[in-house]
């Protein structure tokens, strides 16, 4: 349709609707509404790793992002109890503000960005980069320290988490 | 690579002791592990030229074990500052773990080879101090100060991995050696250099450069005074080595396009830091400032574009005087004050209470304004002999006057020291076992390194 | 031989420091004797070397003893230079100042600061023999400033009395004035000649008319204003008068003030060469002599009326020195200093005899009383007016002969100022000793003759005012001019009177009888009209006014000099110092603090606002980057 | 040897008043140190009159490897001259100190004042740029906490402006070092740098025109700041008035003279042909700066600060006879820093007196004190014309030949520089006439006897005006010595 | 050019939402939120990381993703658990209410 490939109209639609619901977390008044258009969000990003082939992160993306940390975020949500349906907003003055900065901040990097000069380098076909046993060979012969190292983070967060949840106790 | 793992280890062991019920020996611990890393440098350093880890991920050279050495020293020192604060602190275990995992963090940035480790560095720096900044759990300044640092790293962090996934579009690598071929070729696209200001742009929030240093001052004055230490000094240290490596040598073809608004940003942050810092009234907010300033003095060397050991050398001089010269005072404040809040009054009248507490400020305050016979002043000194040299000598008269500026306001903390109090307080100063320590090794080595700098300044030969 | 000279000039110096240091706990009579002793040393000493002089070849005696200032070319050394020229100034200055010490003893007994006193006296002697027996400029720079010093501290002996503190520090600043002048000249020579030493300069060929030499020459004669006293810095010794009466003596008329003309003599090559110079010195001394002769007819204290005359007949010096006449000037130099030292002793005495008065308006008669004194006074007074055979008249006469034959209205100035003279001098005296007393019955009572010690110097100095003359009997007298002779070897360009005799005899005619005409016309003023200075200014006429005061040359020098100076001062230190330059220091510093105010203030604490600035950095990095 | 001795005494002495059990002499034990120092500088003197013991006057090593930096000393000409002077004042200055002054931790004042002995040592004696800048430095520490401790009210500020005044000047004056440092790598085919006296005198030579214009400004900003010339002395009134007075003395007396060696022999010889291009601008500033400050001084009421004034209108002159860049001129610049030294640290000593016998030192408020002390205003009148260089006193010989010197480059420039001699005389005088002479005031203060201490300092002081006055040579031989070098 | 996308539509994309993101932390008050607008950046790089790994065919940039998720999950538990404490201390997440530290 209209000279276009499948692929070419479904990177159209993810897009259209990544960015949809991005704007909507950022508009939508209510922190859970917000979480739930993140996740929706997440679901066409996951649709674009597809796209690209990269049917291993898609899947990790929904699980972690869309299935764990999402929750974690609903979970404090109602912790906290936050959904109610409108909170303070910032003054229309900041909005536009923030607007205006984030408008010009795409604008010029837009413009940075537009002539990549890469088009010498395509792709076609099905790409098996992303399939689990090439990651898997790369994560564990490559990326075997960053891997192990990651366990540091992992472990200084959950460190930081406790410390954070503890009580005082003497 | 020694160090990193005998860290690593002494990390993991110090976050278990919760369970194992080893807490009594942790602090002794934690020391003799830095201090078996420390030796474990040197043994390196005397054994072979640089050792390569993990497929170029890391590169344990010798310009890695020298910094480390002084990210060593220094989170050895905070140790000993700390012990008092640990003394009256719940969550022991986590904090000793937390620094130490920061710590690994720093120890990765001195020695990666390769952005993913870059990154990964970054992170595991960060993300530790992030809970510390907000340690003081009852605190809600110290709560808001973890949380803007939080959020404002987060979002550097997305300049970061910006800059990163830029660069990895260019040369589909992460491997810093093969970026650089790739940008030593004729075409490189806009956006790779786009990329390498993104990159350069979130470390420069890090070891905040103006105008990305917004978290700086208000973390600084939030977090407990030991945090705050240890964050303007092991921070700073490890992501200039980080700075130097990929903007004087792995990002050094693209050189021109991103030298002149280094120049730009120092001018402005040395302008801005230095002007705001002069009518604080918060110790930890002015050093704040006073840190700002540093790290735009430290930038020079950027601009200065001298590509051999002479740099290094002049960065591992310049970190090692700041780092000693920071912690010494941050700890003498944190004496003073005494748990309360670190006003600048706090200082009033100390050198007729305290000589001894307000000669050891001042030797800090001093080797941070760059008097001689402190380790501060040859550390100026290289930076002004680094500029003399480059293209950029008229920035002799900004760094002149920057140094101007900061005299300024570290003679207003002495001047403090010097002026009668109305009314003396009635808690009596104490000083245990290792600030009397800390204070004289710090004052011991500033002095020394002051006198005789090639005790540090010849440590990368040609 | 170097050690004669050494002991000369270390003698006074010595004396000096003994009762400097010990003077308090010594006898007075021990003071007086060491001070008077050391001088009479020294002239004893003066005279032996004097004596040696004439048997040297050349006539030349250079004692070197250390080299004192040295750098590259400029080699200074400290020695002394004996020739005929300072042979015959160190002999007036030991003989007279050995007469004036003895004086002393009596003058100032019982003063609370006596071996102070004697110190400083013998401390001046000491710099004036340094200034005469230097042998280079540097040396006579030495003696120059150093009886410049010892005037300051004897005029202001009695420091109790700011008046005389004042007139102290006058006479040390006019000084220092011309001391510049001195310091600039030498300054000059070393540049141009390469040497300040005698030995070099005066050898013959080695200062030649250049541009700078009526430069140097004029600086120097600037030094010899400030010392003595001549127009436009003579102000400060009428002023100096408050200093004991044998100060006035020896400092004020016989010896420091004629250290002008000492140099200019010494330096006669530098003025010899050029016109100008000479010129300007002929008519600054003929102006002076006039006008300080006017001023001295009106003065009624016996000591001012003495400091007129003085720096009037320094004045007649410096014609002669104008004309050419180095060896005249010398010659009334050394007369100059018998009579004036004599008038001034005798003033002493006078004072003495009155308590403390000086005021001739309440004197009178005294001839009766202390004769002693009137006589020899009278000697003195009769020597200055230039009646023969006394000796003023000669060297006075001599002085105007060459002044003649160079310019004949500045002999017209000279012959009139020697007219006054003759007049005020007898006004003086006709005042003071005839007629009857006029002060108070107390004090009449009170007079009497000093004692011996103080009358034994005026015989002495009475004779030598009488007969010194001799010294320089004009050729006209069928005598050789044995001082002119002497001094020759001394003056490279020699002024040989060229007048026919008729000549001279006319001039000489015309001034003995211009002085007879005076003293006639004193006398039917003062002892046939018995006509009195009046007491209150109102009753002068306009023209007398302006003579009473002096011309009001003190209260223009206040008002274009001193006030001026002073405003300048308040305008650097009140304006320029603390408003401007701390102003513009203080307002950087303000400046800064004051952005430092706003740009802390950015600092606003929230999050999103930082975020939009960091934003806003990256952006404009972006647009900035190539 | 000598010098390696004449820099760690001072330094050994801060560091055992340091200890607090040393603290209950500290003035013996400061005496004792300043004591011997200025015997070792005695006998270093004496070292000199002979060619074989340079080896004992000479030290040579190298300090700082990576930027080849030496310790090197030499202890002879104008170094030796200064050193001696050093050692002097310092003594002069422990006399002076009163038991009821510094009454909080009076060691700290003796402990300070020797490190700052040894920091100013280490200006006079070094011929190694970099060592010089440490030094120059490191002596500006001390004096600031002197002042800022034991200052009078507005310390604070006063002590501030101070510092930054100094501290920017010796910014720039390092950055010309550092430009001249990386220059003499042309002097030798290895490219090796050096921070040698000698080294940077031929590489100032290499520079372009423009260049060296650079490098003199930046050095004469830093030295011109310490001495300071005209407009830069702003800061110096305030301070010499602030300061405890033996803070004063060190500063006027001392301090002062590393901006003038620095003129003499780190800026002249350095670049003498930017020296010559600007030589008009900076000889006619500092004599401006003379005039000014004699001008000022005229109409100041306090006598502290009068002699402030006076002091910058002195070393103004010194300065001007540096710049004049003849030999003349800096010969009498070498023996003048000396006797400058010598007569304001008595000159600030008789203020010294003055408060301590009569509570003020406003011209207005005293009067009439010799009638109370002659022997005192004696050895005052003998200072003061010291200060006025009146021959056979030792300010005369140095600023006679400064006048010379002048004079070699500009007839009217020493005309007006000889303008001070005028002036001088007259705030001098008036000051004395005006706090000595006259009868007594009515006021209740007594000015008995001196202490011992106070009068044989003043002797002492009085004995080196009148003898170097007799024979400058005693300095000139060697400061004549060593200038001459510079003009070959 | 992946099977016919041209790379710069992947960029801009990416870049379309990095700049939501970053609009979303600039005009958020709650905390919560902001956290998930930096999600979102993260997030958008991540599709950069993809879309170029399959450019190169490299497998690296999709392992980095892996890293970054992993950041992204530390992040977002420390930074919960601060807010969690922060809500404890004043009841309140809202940035405006963190503004105490200023000059």
């Amino acid at each position: 349709m209209f000279g276009l490939s499948v692929h070419q109209w479904l990177f159209g639609i993810l897009s259209f609707l990544s960015v949809l619901f991005s704007l909507m977390v950022v508009f939508s008044r209510s922190p859970v509404n917000s979480v739930l258009y993140l996740i929706m969000s997440f679901f066409s990003i996951s649709g674009i790793y597809l796209l690209l082939d990269a049917q291993f992160l898609a899947v990790v993306n929904i699980v972690v992002y869309a299935g764990a940390i999402m929750v974690l975020f609903l979970f404090v949500i109602m912790l906290m109890n936050l959904n109610q349906d409108t909170e303070p907003q910032r003054t229309v003055l900041t909005k536009v503000l923030a607007g205006s900065i984030g408008g010009m901040f795409l604008l010029v990097l837009t413009g940075l960005l537009k002539n990549t000069e890469s088009t010498d380098k395509t792709f076609y076909g099905t790409s098996t980069v992303g399939w689990i046993q090439s990651l898997g060979k790369v994560l564990f012969t490559e990326f075997l320290f960053p891997f192990e190292i990651i366990t540091v983070l992992l472990l200084a967060a959950m460190a930081g988490a406790v410390m954070m949840g503890k009580k005082n106790i003497q | 690579m020694g160090a990193l793992i005998t860290i690593l280890s002494t990390g993991i062991v110090a976050f278990l002791s919760e369970i194992f019920n080893f807490k009594k020996v942790l602090y002794p611990l934690s020391l003799l592990g830095i201090a078996i890393s420390f030796f474990f440098n040197i043994q390196e350093w005397n054994h072979t030229f640089s050792w390569k880890y993990s497929d170029n991920m890391l590169l344990f050279d010798k310009v890695a074990l020298a910094f480390s050495s002084v990210l060593l020293l220094t989170v050895f020192l905070w140790f000993l500052m700390a012990n008092t604060y640990f003394k009256s602190e719940t969550s022991l275990v986590e904090h000793t773990s937390l620094v130490l995992f920061s710590l690994i963090g720093a120890l990765l940035l001195v020695a990666f080879n390769n952005l993913v480790t870059l990154f990964l560095g970054v992170e595991i720096l960060s993300i530790p101090l992030y809970v510390l900044a907000a340690s003081n759990k009852k605190n809600i300044l110290s709560n808001e100060a973890g949380f803007k640092y939080l959020i404002m790293g987060s979002f550097a962090s997305g300049f970061l991995l910006f800059g990163i996934a830029l660069l990895y579009g260019l040369s589909g690598s992460f491997d810093l050696k093969e970026i650089y071929q790739v940008l030593t070729t004729d075409q490189v696209p806009s956006y790779a250099y786009a990329g390498i200001l993104m990159i350069f742009i979130a470390l420069a929030f890090k070891v905040s450069i103006a105008p990305f240093h917004f978290w700086t001052p208000d973390v600084y004055e939030g977090s407990p005074i030991v945090i705050t230490a240890l964050m303007s000094t092991i921070v700073k240290t490890s992501v200039f080595v980080a700075i130097m490596k990929l903007f004087l040598w792995y990002f050094y073809p693209a050189y021109p396009h991103y030298i002149e608004l280094v120049v730009g940003l120092i001018v402005f942050s040395l302008i801005l830091a230095n002007f705001s810092a002069l009518k604080q009234t918060n110790a930890k907010r002015l050093l704040a400032f006073s840190s700002i300033s540093h790290a735009s003095i430290m930038l020079l060397l950027v601009i200065a574009d001298i590509r051999n050991a002479s740099t290094l050398n002049a960065l591992l001089y310049y970190t090692f005087a700041y780092s000693v010269a920071s912690i010494l005072a941050f700890s003498i404040i944190q004496i003073v004050a005494q748990q309360k809040e670190e006003t600048l009054d706090v200082l009033k009248g100390l050198f007729y209470k305290q000589s001894f507490l307000s000669v050891g400020l001042i030797i800090a305050l001093l080797s941070m304004g760059g008097i001689p016979i402190t380790a501060g002043f040859f550390a100026k000194y290289y930076i002004l002999s680094a500029l003399m040299m480059s293209p950029y000598k008229w920035m002799i008269i900004v760094a002149i006057l920057a140094s101007v500026l900061g005299i300024v306001y570290y003679l207003k903390m002495i001047l403090l020291l010097f002026e009668k109090e109305n009314k003396p307080t009635a808690t009596p100063l104490t000083i245990t076992t290792h600030e009397w320590l800390l204070i004289i090794v710090s004052i011991v080595l500033l002095v020394i390194t002051g006198v005789y700098p090639d005790s540090i300044a010849q440590t990368f030969l040609k | 031989m170097e050690i004669v000279l050494l002991s000369i000039v270390l003698l006074p110096l010595l004396g000096s420091i003994l009762n400097g240091i010990y003077g308090k706990n010594l006898s007075q009579s021990l003071v007086g004797y060491i001070a008077s002793g050391s001088v009479g040393l020294s002239f004893v000493l003066s005279i032996v070397a004097f004596v040696h002089l004439q048997s040297v070849p050349g006539r030349i005696l250079n004692a070197e003893y250390y080299r004192w200032i040295v750098s590259g070319m400029l080699d200074v050394p400290m020695g002394f230079w004996l020739d005929c020229l300072s042979s015959l100034y160190i002999l007036v200055i030991t003989g007279v100042g050995f007469l004036i010490h003895i004086y002393s003893i009596g003058y100032m007994h019982n003063d609370d600061g006596y071996s102070r006193y004697f110190s400083y006296l013998n401390l001046f002697v000491f710099f004036m023999l340094i200034l005469v027996l230097g042998n280079s400029y540097v040396s006579m720079f030495v003696g120059w400033e150093g009886v410049g010093l010892c005037s300051y501290l004897l005029i202001g002996f009695w420091f109790k009395n700011q008046e005389y503190n004042n007139a102290a520090k006058k006479a040390f600043i006019m000084n220092r004035i011309g001391d510049l002048g001195f310091l600039l000249a030498m300054v000059f020579m070393f540049k141009n000649y390469g040497s300040l030493n005698y030995t070099d300069l005066l050898k013959p060929g080695v200062v030649t008319y250049s541009s700078t030499v009526t430069l140097i020459a004029l600086l120097l004669f600037l030094g010899a204003t400030g010392k003595s006293a001549q127009i436009p810095l003579y102000t400060w010794l009428p002023d100096a008068m408050a200093g004991p009466t044998p100060v006035s003596a020896l400092i004020h008329a016989a010896t420091m003030v004629t250290a002008g003309i000492y140099m200019v003599v010494r330096s006669n090559i530098f003025f010899s060469l050029s016109e100008t110079s000479m010129a300007i010195v002929g008519t600054i001394g003929g102006i002076t002599a006039l006008w300080a002769a006017i001023i001295a007819t009106l003065q009624f204290d016996i000591k001012k009326i003495l400091a007129y005359s003085t720096v009037s007949q320094l004045g007649l010096m410096f014609l002669g020195l104008g004309a050419g006449a180095y060896s005249s000037s010398v010659f009334h130099v050394i007369t100059h200093a018998f009579f004036k030292a004599l008038l001034f002793l005798g003033a002493g005495s006078v004072i003495h005899a009155m308590g403390g008065e000086q005021d001739i308006r309440k004197m009178g008669g005294l001839n009766k009383k202390i004769p002693m004194t009137y006589y020899t006074m009278l000697i003195a007074t009769i020597a200055i007016s230039g009646i023969p055979p006394f000796s003023g008249f000669f060297s006075k006469d001599e002085i105007l002969a060459h002044v003649y034959e160079h310019n004949k209205l500045l002999w017209l100035i000279g012959v009139v100022a020697s007219m006054l003279t003759a007049f005020y001098m007898f006004r003086m005296l006709f005042l003071t000793f005839w007629g009857y007393f006029r002060g108070g019955s107390e004090t009449y009572k009170h007079l009497h003759e000093s004692p011996s010690v103080m009358t034994v110097p005026l015989i002495i100095l009475a004779v030598l005012s009488a007969i010194g003359g001799l010294l320089g009997l004009p050729e006209l007298l069928g005598a050789q001019n044995w001082i002119s002779s002497y001094l020759d070897k001394v003056i490279v360009m020699k002024s040989y009177l060229g007048l026919s005799h008729n000549t001279e005899w006319i001039l000489m005619g015309i001034a003995v009888a211009g002085a007879l005409a005076s003293i006639y016309f004193a006398y039917q003023l003062f002892v046939v009209n018995g006509m009195l200075p009046v007491n209150d200014e109102k009753e002068l006429k306009w023209w007398q006014k302006i003579i009473y005061h002096k011309f009001y040359v003190d209260e223009l020098y206040e008002a274009i000099v001193r006030q001026p100076i002073d405003f300048t001062g308040k305008v650097c230190y009140r304006f320029f110092d603390k408003i401007v330059l701390d102003g513009l220091v203080d307002g950087t510093g303000n400046t800064i603090l004051f952005l430092g105010h706003w740009m802390r203030k950015i600092h606003i604490g929230n999050i999103a606002y930082y975020i939009m600035a960091m934003t806003l950095g990256i952006i404009i990095l972006f647009i900035l980057m190539r | 040897m000598i010098g390696n001795l004449l820099i760690l005494f001072p330094l050994v002495g801060f560091l055992l008043l340091l200890m607090p059990s040393f603290r209950e002499n500290a003035r013996r034990l400061a005496l004792f140190f300043a004591g011997t120092e200025f015997l070792i500088a005695l006998i270093a003197y004496a070292l000199n009159f002979s060619q074989h013991t340079d080896y004992l006057l000479k030290v040579d090593y190298l300090w700082m490897t990576v930027i080849n930096a030496h310790w090197h000393l030499h202890v002879t000409g104008v170094s030796l001259i200064l050193a001696l002077l050093n050692a002097l004042v310092v003594v002069v200055v422990f006399l002076s100190v009163e038991p009821s002054q510094y009454h909080e931790k009076p060691y700290l004042f003796y402990a300070l004042a020797l490190l700052m002995q040894m920091a100013m040592m280490g200006v006079f004696l070094t011929k190694d740029a970099f060592s010089f800048y440490v030094f120059w430095e490191l002596s500006l520490i001390p004096i600031y906490l002197i002042g800022l401790m034991w200052g009078e009210s507005g310390k604070e500020e006063i002590t501030l402006k101070f510092f930054l005044y100094t501290f920017i000047g010796s910014l720039f004056m390092l950055a010309g070092f550092i430009y001249l440092y990386h220059h003499t790598a042309l002097l030798n085919e290895k490219g090796i740098r050096s921070w040698d006296m000698l080294d940077f005198y031929q590489a100032g030579k290499l520079l372009t025109p423009l260049q060296q214009s650079v490098v003199f400004w930046m050095l004469f900003i830093g030295f011109a700041v310490k001495v300071p010339v005209f407009p830069l002395h702003s800061w110096q009134p305030d301070t010499y008035t602030n300061m405890p007075i033996q803070g004063t003395i060190l500063l006027s007396g001392l301090m002062l003279k590393m901006g003038l060696y620095g003129l003499l022999f780190w800026l002249v010889p350095v670049v003498p042909n930017a020296v010559a291009q600007w030589q008009n601008l900076v000889v006619i500033l500092a004599i401006t700066g003379v005039l000014y400050a004699s001008l000022s001084a005229l109409v100041q009421t306090d006598f502290k600060k009068l002699l402030a004034y006076a002091s910058m209108a002195h070393v103004g002159l010194i300065a001007a006879g540096i710049l004049s860049n003849t030999r003349q001129g800096m010969d009498g610049a070498a023996i003048q820093m000396f006797a400058h030294g010598v007569y304001v640290t008595g000159l600030f000593y008789v203020v010294h007196l003055f408060e301590k016998h009569t509570g003020t030192r406003e011209i207005g408020k005293l009067g009439g004190i010799r009638n109370l002390n002659g022997q005192f205003s004696n050895l005052f009148l003998i200072i003061l014309l010291g200060s006025i260089a009146l021959p056979l006193t030792h300010g005369f010989a140095g600023e006679f030949l400064i006048l010379t010197g002048l004079a070699q480059k500009s007839l009217m420039w020493s005309a007006v520089a000889g303008l001070s001699v005028i002036l001088g005389a007259v705030y001098m005088l008036r000051s004395y006439q005006k706090i000595m002479l006259g009868d007594i005031v009515k006021t209740n203060f007594t000015f008995g006897g001196l202490d011992k201490k106070d009068k044989w300092s003043l002797f002492l002081i009085v004995f080196f005006i009148l003898f170097l006055g007799i024979y400058p040579q005693a300095l000139s031989i060697f400061t004549s010595n060593n200038i001459s070098i510079l003009f070959k | 050019m992946i099977n016919g996308i041209p790379i710069d539509y992947f960029i801009l994309l990416s870049t379309v939402l990095f700049t939501i993101g970053a609009i979303g932390v600039m005009a958020r008050r709650n905390s919560i939120v902001i956290f998930m607008c930096i999600e979102l950046m993260l997030n958008a790089i991540n599709i950069l990381l993809v879309a170029f790994s399959t450019l190169h065919q490299n497998a690296s940039g999709q392992v980095f993703v892996f890293f970054v998720m992993t950041v992204a999950a530390a992040e977002v538990s420390v930074g919960l658990a601060i807010l969690t404490m922060i809500y404890r201390n004043i009841k309140s997440i809202d940035t405006n209410l963190l503004s105490n530290l200023k000059d």
